[in-house]
């Protein structure tokens, strides 16, 4: 495996799955690096941002002394709403999640495999997790992207051929975006699309518990 | 930002195609889509499904689709108003389907598709004929029907205001199957009196929003059940 | 049976059935002669009507130039709202209905049953018939009471031991008004509570097909 | 007509009952009604059900609640926030029951209740953990988990301003869990930020009508997570 510092950062992640945004689409972002997203959003691209806690059209922070209390996103954070958004309330708010009107969720994974299997909501030797909505939103969404370390702090593989570890939703996740690499779930298993610059495709594969089709592998765009 | 306005009623309607299930709102006349069955009626498609609370309406132009051969089947709660020969003879003669759904049902049946759920158990119609050929399922003692998702292809709504992104709100009692329609089709067109600038309409307002909405036409102020000559429709 | 004068007016009919109206209430009437109860309710007893089309707070026609034309009854009849009134969408105005926040549905009628069955959707003659929002209203509402002429047209009867008549609910029905008599519906069977004035409960026995329980019986009060 | 406003905290929640099943509304702070989780607090009611969707926030009264001992049973979606010490040492040693409900399932069967229905099919957590003891239904080639209807004794939810019948309007994300919760409890108590004339609220703007609403209450503004000094909380 090639040196840390070839690793990308939580923002270059960030930055290459904003890239596969598209104009005119609704998207919830999960907890955690996902939320890092819609800064890289290009301007002119017009991406919407569904919040899980009945909130359509969810814009940046608020300046400072504009907060407002009753304003926050899925993970608790102050936020705004931009221009045209909406409000809803709980199940309407869901029926957008798991009524297939969200174009994409971009969500944190423990474990994704083969299959598309996505594992999110719960430690094997935890006797209980907070699910939250991931399991609707997850369900529901027209894709399903995933943004994490491509490992475990502990070295161990998250992208796996089966899963080990608990099921949030079956057969899901069509995208992954690593600090290593762009992985797309395909009905032939996983094909590795690029790798981080300085990262080859066998550096890819080593860290990864399943296997890789390598028949045409770019490199990441990290000017962008 | 994408335009979901279409400046023109053929644009509006013009992806709807033969065959398509297309559910239509409104309950009697008001929030009934006239302008856009005007232009539906233009397309002269055929084999329709049309999902419509009161579909015979004097004055509406589903009964004149009706009369053009256009729909293959109706899906709604009162289908039997008095003025409705043309739907009672192609009825008799075998030549249009029809589905009679209790109306709290019916408008269930849609939320249900537009909120991504496989079906709901309701006590409405237990025992009676409209039970017939569909699963009970009892729950602490109690006996409910189970009834499944009603998708449409296309639902053509009713609003007052848009705004660019196709959030809408109504008015009064014009809004009734409207907002649930919007998240029941694959595909939702609007007709609405107005449209406003973006950040006009308060968010905390809006009924339906736009994210259920893939474009819009604007028809101004028109006197239901009055001869219309808007857009393409010309009569 | 006595003179046909002693039947009840319609007019007469809906006075009676407003007052078993009570303060607070909120409460769905049914297409025609239902509709005719709120002109009949006492200034001080506050009653809401809730109408299937989304309608909470209905009030009476329009005065003369303000029609709307965007508000109208189930009936569709243009009406007006009350103070404090409110719209919803179709399918929050039928879980109203369902939910069981109608204390009270008012609904005519074909036949009524002895045990509560509701039949006013179809006659059995008729290949089809117009269900609308009854079957949903009769089997969600709190009680619900029928309000119709004693006999049909042809002078059978209405209110019987068991219907023959397609069903719209099953053992609903708490309370019947007609022109005739007030005759409430028990776990025991009918009870006949009060007669028009001038009729005995024999004359409403002999044209009612089923055993009246008439331990208790007064007269209607018309004076109101 | 009926005065739904109770001018003191207990008088709003005296009702409440031991062994009642209340629904809380609130995702995070927003929303959250603590002054009436206060009043709840005063009542030092036992074996409560409480349902909830965040349970275990640092500064909410459902968390002192839970140290109080007045709940024997949580239903959430998010029941393991790292300040929950108290929450844990009860479940761990058998004293509080969890369920675990994922969030759009657990406003789903609210709603449910709410309108009357005896269950629903969803797509969410099919073959997962939360599906063990469940009923699935296959309908059209997809599976589905059967959910039933989760009911209220009581709901205690926060609007931002209320009329004498009950409308509610909300503010922003504080809206989340609270119309469905109004319409899922047999007795809905609403604390309110302001209280407005009959015909203040455009009908138009109604998010929860008033036929859902039993009782409010007026709280003003606070801050969220501030020290309070309200009604007979009184800390």
């Amino acid at each position: 495996m090639s040196e840390q510092t070839n690793l990308l950062t939580r923002q270059q992640i960030a930055a290459r799955a904003a890239q596969d945004m598209e104009d005119g689409w609704l998207v919830n972002l999960g907890i955690g690096m996902p939320t890092m997203i819609p800064a890289f959003i290009p301007s002119g691209c017009d991406v919407m941002f569904h919040s899980e806690n009945g909130l359509i059209g969810m814009g940046p922070p608020p300046a400072e002394g504009e907060a407002d209390q009753d304003l926050i996103s899925a993970g608790k954070e102050l936020v705004t709403m931009v221009s045209g958004g909406a409000y809803v309330h709980h199940t309407d708010s869901f029926a957008i999640a798991r009524g297939g009107r969200l174009d994409c969720a971009v969500l944190g994974a423990f474990q994704v495999a083969a299959n598309g299997d996505l594992c999110n909501w719960r430690l094997p030797n935890q006797t209980s997790g907070s699910v939250g909505g991931a399991m609707d939103i997850a369900a529901g969404s027209k894709r399903v992207f995933v943004m994490m370390t491509h490992t475990a702090r502990d070295g161990a593989a998250k992208i796996v051929a089966e899963r080990t570890y608990p099921l949030t939703a079956m057969k899901v996740v069509t995208k992954i975006f690593t600090d290593m690499a762009v992985i797309s779930v395909t009905p032939n298993g996983f094909v590795l699309d690029e790798v981080a610059p300085g990262l080859t495709a066998d550096d890819v594969q080593a860290v990864t518990d399943a296997p890789l089709n390598m028949d045409a592998v770019g490199t990441i765009d990290v000017a962008a | 930002m994408q335009n979901k306005k279409s400046d023109t009623l053929e644009g509006a309607v013009s992806q709807i195609h033969d065959g398509a299930t297309i559910l239509i709102g409104g309950f009697a006349d008001p929030g009934t889509p006239e302008i856009l069955i005007d232009g539906l009626r233009d397309l002269a498609r055929r084999d329709l499904t049309i999902v419509i609370n009161n579909p015979g309406m004097r004055d509406s132009g589903v009964a004149r689709l009706i009369e053009d051969g256009c729909v293959s089947k109706l899906i709604c709660s009162f289908q039997w108003p008095r003025e409705s020969e043309t739907f009672m003879a192609l009825h008799d003669a075998g030549q249009i389907g029809l589905e009679i759904v209790p109306q709290g049902t019916l408008a269930e049946r849609m939320r249900t598709a537009g909120a991504g759920l496989g079906g709901f158990l309701t006590p409405t119609a237990v025992g009676t004929a409209l039970a017939d050929g569909k699963q009970t399922v009892t729950v602490d003692g109690t006996e409910y029907l189970l009834e499944t998702p009603l998708r449409g292809d296309f639902a053509l709504i009713k609003a007052f205001r848009a705004d660019p992104r196709g959030n809408l709100i109504y008015r009064r009692t014009a809004r009734n199957f409207n907002p649930i329609m919007a998240m029941a089709a694959d595909f939702t067109i609007a007709e609405v009196q107005e449209d406003v600038p973006i950040d006009a309409l308060d968010p905390e307002e809006i009924v339906t929003p736009g994210v259920f909405v893939d474009r819009y036409h604007v028809t101004g102020w028109y006197e239901i059940g009055k001869p219309r000559n808007a857009g393409s429709a010309g009569h």
